[in-house]
């Protein structure tokens, strides 16, 4: 059966490349109206909105947090209310977390996963799109909350029984939980796209051992998403069946554990840390070469240092519980795990110091984000071996110490190599440089002010300053570190508005970038900027680790996949061997729709439970409009 | 810029400065064997970070001439440093590790304590109970402890709604108190003086409203203090403070507040009876003076929003009356 | 950059059967996901079995008469299951096409005993942590069953309409079992658990 | 391996851009227009502090002669009857009717010494305002006045929540279960309606042994 329509099909077998361009252009690229732009699933465009999207929020949730440093700059303010500050707080961290930091690692691996392969989509397109959608309604979802007076404000981790039905009265707390399922659900459909495309999408040739780094700390990522989500996922809907149908889950009087919350959410809240912060040293791992011209020192023990850290973050989630009474014993145990955790962190800083000693810095934009990030990235780890240790945490636990020591971790260890892979990647993305000059201003304005503003938290922690707290009184003497504190986030934020204007300007009027502007090394700098809708015109064969650097003026390609549908090349799981032709799915409206009546079902399950019964119809609808065959000829085999 | 951030820090921990409500300020047994850790810690990982640093400027900065001589000895030369670096990494995580250990055993709970208090952590003030093996002898008081120094205290931590943590950072680490369980912390004070403390588990909407004293003082003045506190609150004789008391009955206040000895016996604010004799009113929020007083029972709900406390309609007079009343309560 | 062909791959199949196909995978890692969620869920009902002075806290045990059928069932149901994925492995339509009306019912008929195992358990989701636990166990598992068949269903339709003699469709009747398999399978420990534990 | 310069450019993102542009503006508009149209409407921020002139018109209840039913008092209209329907004051009702006590005659609203609010009689009238005065100059029979005990703001807050518990359909705003010992539904699952179909017998009997 499929003997004949191979021979009647076309392949791009004895095509010259700007027909073959052409013929794949027709069959890859969206149409332009509204419906089309909906209907998109091309993981470029959804990369990209994801991003804008996560930005948009970082923006947002950057308001929040300069909102609560002029509450805070002096003792007894009232530019906001105790109600709106806990808002505030809440929203800031939900918001930073699950809106902001994980959304942007993964639309950072939708984007770059299948052009590093070399596929030409990501596994399950739709999935993607549909992940988008369910995402960006979260998102709405929490933003109308909070312009409504209705956000949540019992903390980005909502402990109960404070975020339980007896204290948190409203449905702010459910708005949290809800939020909470919508992105975690995103979150888990972004990851099982990535194992997919990672172990079954990769280029001939490019076996294990010669995967990308970045794409390494994508797959352990996706893998920790995998195992860390669904226990978020179980914590959120008891909750909302605590507080809507009256199940006792967390009610100690019938036999529940208000600790039960606390062990649930931080199996999956230190997960989600390294959630964030492996896609950014996999980032560091990427650029370090590029701006030293050379490979990267100990690609294995790399390797080996991203699988522990995945492995070992599900092993320390009690160390942000040690103030809870504790046996002793446990108390040990979760310290040395916490501790041990340092090891595989090291491997890489050592990693990275060699790569750095052993090469020729060129001193660009992307490679300063990188040093700034070694720089804070070691602050924010040796204060995190330092809360490790039950007894130094006893002192301060639930203080500006520990705020102190995950902003380092957090903006120092993820969003100064996200800054520095937007600027290295950003020509890519659109085919345009970013101005090297206000790049430089950014990095100042960001690593001083960054320093200047979260350096002094590790004092007033120890001072005594406890988090979450709207307003001091004048008696204590932390006026003084706290103006100081405000003033200087002032100073990080002009370097994030002069980012922006940078992102702003360069995407309409950059220089423009051509293929391989950094002399990079991996497979998508091997085609145009920014990347036509079907990646590569033929599938590269990989040969060695750092194709692009092989010496050679030509890439080794496959040839024979269809240009009359979406085609691409599926692989073995470890030698990356063909083995088979496989269909991409077309554009479709379907994940919209399936989106908006998840999104209906889960904001109404938050006012009734019949909501699941009668909202899962639509859902099953479109569903089954996704996945009915259409007849085209993605659908042959 | 570096040097300087970083060495502040130092500078404050050298010096031992804190304030009144500081981890480095101890003057508990637990808190000076947890500071002279912080400051073992805190050193040890500066001067890891400097080495770090170092090697950072020196891989940024360092002469490049020409060609790297032997690739594959260079390669093994950064194998071995690498390595050497990992190791160094896992011993000092070990030391750390042990050192925690150490500090740890030493602060399990006093077996056999001096003294017990219970804490009731509520939204947003702290009550707490002096226990007696005679009931009688045993008293309620709110927001303000007195313990004798150099005696094993032992705290026992209950909540009565929401999750709270009690910290008393110059005395011991912070220990939470959780609803349906109980935990136990030893308080030792090893100098006479008031030492603050916070909730430092986020409660609600007052989270930032719930501080609390701890006096620590000789003996004899805790035997004086604890004495006074068992009686029952004093009969008034002045016109203006006997009008007060009798609005105190007859109003809402005495459905809320408890004064010994008196027919006010509500439970759902904190004793009264000495309230006078405390340092502060609103669980830290104000210095007890009558004005304080006056302006905490005239507008509760200003000064301390959302707490538990309604604005009880009263004229000026009756406002006078009370406020006299309540400090009267020595 | 110029492209220089080295390895021609059009005589690759069009679709690729078992691992060879990213659905397959895609099934996987969602049975990874799920298997999460039922193993925290049995990690739940013994954390708050270990709080608990009695286990069931003031009822008797769950009956055993529906759920052990349920079982038996569910264990049966494999036997149909396994020969549907291999006729869909052998391509043959009409045997296929039996295989998941058959396997309809057999998703069909654990949902009426199901029904029957609520009150078994002689505690309501809101009388205690223990009934809350049992309930949302066997609501999960309930929705997985709902879920798979569902899909079995508009499978079996599909597999009537002239999509239906496909390899991808033969591939999605293979997903489709195997995911049936892990149902099964994911129900055994939870059925342990809730029937079997509280009789130690 | 120098860098070339940009091949032809490709329709299909550059398209997919601009229809991604027009989206996102169009989505921006949509949400910037609903979240300023609902704000305007429904931004309800909660009350904590009741201003003295308003407590004082609070307290004008207009009861018939008889004590039964009658109309509150315009400022309750005007602050837009928020102890019947914000879930704050409702769940500060629920937590003044533990605190003062309350359940010791109507236990959790099944009754005892005292009536209960789950069987769908009221011997006063179900409205506010008869359930506020009751509470607030008592009954005849044992129930005691709390105008001394409670202000007026707290009493309206209590009979909105009294009022909640013996609704047939349970309000969205209606507090959820407490963390305690359980003995009917909560008052968001509409306890009066299952009990009262049920024979206004309580579903379940109290169990043994003290509450925490």
């Amino acid at each position: 059966m499929t003997t004949e329509r191979r021979s009647s099909a076309a392949t791009d077998v004895d095509l010259d490349d700007a027909e073959l361009d052409r013929q794949l252009d027709r069959t890859w690229a969206g149409r332009t109206s509204f419906w089309g732009a909906i209907a998109a699933v091309d993981h470029k465009v959804i990369a990209r909105r994801y991003i804008v999207t996560a930005f948009v929020f970082l923006i947002l949730g950057g308001m929040l947090a300069l909102a609560m440093r002029i509450q805070l700059a002096q003792p007894e303010a009232r530019f906001i209310n105790a109600d709106r500050y806990n808002q505030i707080f809440t929203m800031h961290g939900s918001n930073m977390m699950f809106l902001f930091a994980v959304p942007v690692m993964e639309a950072m691996a939708v984007y770059l996963v299948p052009l590093m392969v070399g596929t030409r989509n990501i596994a399950f397109p739709r999935l993607n799109a549909f992940s988008y959608w369910v995402f960006l309604a979260g998102g709405i979802l929490l933003w109308i909350s909070f312009a409504l007076d209705t956000a949540p404000d019992v903390g980005w981790f909502a402990y109960v029984p404070l975020s339980g039905p007896e204290y948190g009265s409203g449905k702010r707390a459910d708005v949290w939980a809800q939020m909470i399922t919508f992105t975690e659900l995103s979150a888990l459909a972004v990851a099982v796209e990535i194992v997919v495309t990672v172990l079954k999408q990769r280029a001939p040739g490019m076996s294990l051992d010669r995967i990308p780094l970045l794409v390494w700390s994508m797959l352990v990522m996706a893998f920790v998403v995998i195992m860390a989500m669904p226990a978020i996922m179980f914590e959120s809907s008891t909750l909302i069946m605590d507080r809507l149908v009256g199940t006792q889950f967390y009610n100690p009087a019938e036999g529940g554990d208000v600790l039960l919350w606390q062990h649930l959410f931080w199996f999956f809240g230190h997960p989600e840390v390294y959630i964030i912060f492996l896609p950014a040293v996999g980032m560091v791992s990427t650029i370090l070469p590029t701006f030293v011209q050379r490979p990267i020192f100990g690609y294995l023990p790399v390797v080996m240092a991203l699988i522990a850290t995945g492995v070992l973050a599900f092993g320390l989630w009690v160390h942000h519980m040690f103030v809870i009474g504790l046996p002793r014993l446990a108390e040990s145990f979760f310290t040395a795990s916490s501790m041990a955790i340092a090891i595989p962190a090291g491997v890489q800083i050592f990693c990275w110091l060699a790569t750095l000693w052993a090469g020729r810095p060129i001193f660009k934009t992307p490679l300063l984000f990188v040093i700034g990030f070694i720089i804070t990235f070691v602050i924010g780890g040796l204060t995190g071996v330092m809360v490790a240790s039950v007894p130094f945490d006893a002192q301060v636990h639930d203080t500006y110490f520990v705020v102190a020591h995950f902003h380092y971790v957090l903006i120092g260890g993820a969003v100064f190599p996200l800054i520095a892979g937007i600027y290295y990647w950003f020509p890519k993305m659109t085919g345009r440089m970013m101005s090297e000059r206000l790049g430089q201003w950014s990095f100042w304005l960001i690593f001083v002010g960054f320093n200047l503003t979260f350096f002094p938290m590790h004092i007033l922690g120890l001072q005594g300053m406890p988090r979450r707290i709207y307003t001091y009184q004048p008696e204590m003497p932390w006026g003084g570190l706290n103006l100081f504190i405000s003033l200087s986030a002032v100073i990080l934020f002009s370097g994030f508005l002069v980012f922006f204007i940078d992102v702003a300007r360069s995407w309409s009027a950059g220089r423009p970038a051509g293929q391989n502007p950094w002399n990079a090394s991996t497979l998508e700098w091997a085609m145009n900027s920014p990347p036509p809708p079907y990646n590569f015109r033929r599938i590269p064969v990989v040969d060695a680790r750092d194709p692009l650097w092989c010496g050679s003026d030509e890439l080794p390609v496959a040839s024979g996949l269809r240009t009359d549908r979406r085609e691409l090349l599926i692989s073995s799981v470890v030698e990356a061997l063909p083995e088979a032709r496989e269909s991409s799915p077309r554009d479709s409206v379907w994940p919209f729709w399936a989106a908006i009546a998840t999104s209906i079902m889960l904001i109404w399950s938050i006012f009734s439970p019949w909501a699941i019964v009668w909202g899962s119809i639509p859902i099953a609808i479109t569903l089954i409009g996704w996945f009915w065959p259409k007849g085209i000829a993605e659908d042959e085999s | 810029m570096k040097t300087a951030a970083i060495s502040l820090p130092l500078l404050l921990l050298l010096s031992g400065c804190g304030g009144v409500q500081s981890a480095l300020d101890a003057h508990g047994q637990t808190a000076i064997l947890l500071k002279s850790l912080i400051i073992f810690v805190v050193a040890t990982c500066f001067v890891v970070w400097i080495i770090v640093m170092l090697v950072l400027i020196w891989s940024l900065m360092r002469r490049r001439d020409g060609q790297a001589a032997d690739d594959r000895s260079l390669h093994r030369r950064i194998t071995i440093a690498v390595s050497g670096a990992v190791a160094a990494t896992a011993l000092i995580i070990s030391g750390l590790t042990i050192a925690s250990f150490y500090t740890t055993r030493g602060l399990d709970p006093a077996r056999d304590p001096d003294m017990t208090i219970r804490v009731r952590a509520q939204q947003w003030w702290w009550q707490f109970i002096y226990e007696d093996a005679d009931p009688a002898q045993s008293f309620h008081t709110a927001n303000e402890i007195h313990i004798p120094v150099g005696k094993a205290v032992r705290v026992r931590l209950e909540s009565s709604d929401v999750i709270h943590s009690f910290w008393v950072p110059s005395l011991a680490g912070k220990q939470d108190l959780i609803p349906g369980r109980e935990n136990v912390l030893t308080l030792r004070a090893e100098r006479p003086g008031v030492y603050r403390g916070q909730c430092a588990e986020f409660c609600g909407l007052q989270h930032s409203h719930m501080a609390l004293f701890v006096i620590a003082e000789d003996e004899e003045s805790y035997r004086q203090w604890a004495s006074a506190q068992r009686k029952e609150g004093l009969q008034p004789r002045e016109p203006e403070i006997v009008a007060g008391k009798a609005l105190f009955m007859a109003r809402q206040c005495a459905a809320c507040h408890t004064i010994r000895g008196t027919e006010a016996s509500g439970t759902t604010g904190p004793d009264l009876t000495h309230i006078g004799s405390r340092h502060t009113i609103a669980a830290g929020l104000l210095e007890n003076t009558r004005g304080s007083l006056a302006a905490w029972i005239a507008d509760p709900q200003t000064l301390k929003p959302g707490n538990n406390m309604p604005i009880v309609p009263l004229s000026a007079d009756e406002l006078r009356q009370i406020s006299a009343y309540m400090d009267s309560l020595k | 950059m110029k492209e220089q062909p080295v390895l021609d791959v059009s005589k690759l199949p069009l679709h690729g059967m078992g691992i060879a196909s990213p659905a397959w995978w895609g099934t996987c890692t969602f049975m990874l996901i799920e298997g999460s969620a039922f193993g925290l869920a049995i990690a739940v009902y013994f954390y708050l079995m270990s709080l608990a002075p009695h286990w069931p806290p003031d009822v008797p045990p769950p009956d055993l008469f529906a759920g052990t059928c349920l079982t038996v069932l569910l264990l049966a149901s494999v036997v149909p299951n396994v020969l549907v994925s291999r006729w869909a492995q052998q391509r043959k339509l009409g045997k296929v096409r039996i295989g998941l009306v058959v396997m309809s019912l057999c998703g069909i008929a654990p949902l009426a005993l199901r029904i029957f195992e609520f009150p078994a358990q002689h505690v309501n989701w809101d009388e205690s942590a223990y009934g809350s636990i049992v309930w949302t166990i066997l609501g999960l598992h309930t929705v997985h069953i709902i879920t798979d068949l569902i899909d079995t269903l508009v499978l079996a339709c599909l597999m009537f309409t002239r999509h239906g003699d496909n390899t991808r469709r033969y591939g999605d009747v293979e997903d489709n079992a195997l995911y049936w398999n892990f149902v099964v399978i994911a129900w055994l420990p939870l059925y342990a658990c809730i029937y079997w534990v509280p009789r130690l | 391996m120098s860098s070339t310069v940009s091949g032809p450019t490709f329709s299909g993102p550059i398209f997919s851009r601009k229809a991604f542009r027009l989206l996102a503006i169009a989505g921006l508009f949509v949400v910037a227009l609903a979240v300023a149209a609902t704000v305007g409407l429904l931004r309800q921020p909660r009350q904590y502090r009741v201003d003295p002139p308003v407590s004082a018109a609070l307290e004008g209840l207009r009861l018939m002669p008889n004590g039964i039913a009658g109309s509150p008092p315009e400022v309750y209209f005007a602050l837009g009857q928020p102890y019947e329907e914000t879930a704050y004051d409702l769940n500060q009702g629920k937590r003044l009717y533990s605190w003062f006590g309350c359940a010791s005659c109507h236990g959790d609203g099944e009754g005892g010494a005292g009536p209960s609010f789950l069987d769908g009689w009221w011997l006063y009238g179900p409205s506010m305002v008869s359930i506020a005065a009751s509470i607030r100059d008592g009954r005849p029979h044992g129930m005691p006045a709390f105008r001394h005990k409670m202000t007026i703001d707290e009493i309206w807050q209590l009979a909105g929540y009294v009022k909640a518990i013996g609704a047939y359909s349970a309000k969205l705003t209606a507090p959820s279960r407490s963390d305690d010992r359980q003995t009917r539904p909560a008052e968001n699952r509409a306890p009066a309606a299952i009990l009262f179909d049920q024979g206004s017998a309580p579903v379940r009997r109290p169990k043994q042994g003290p509450s925490p």
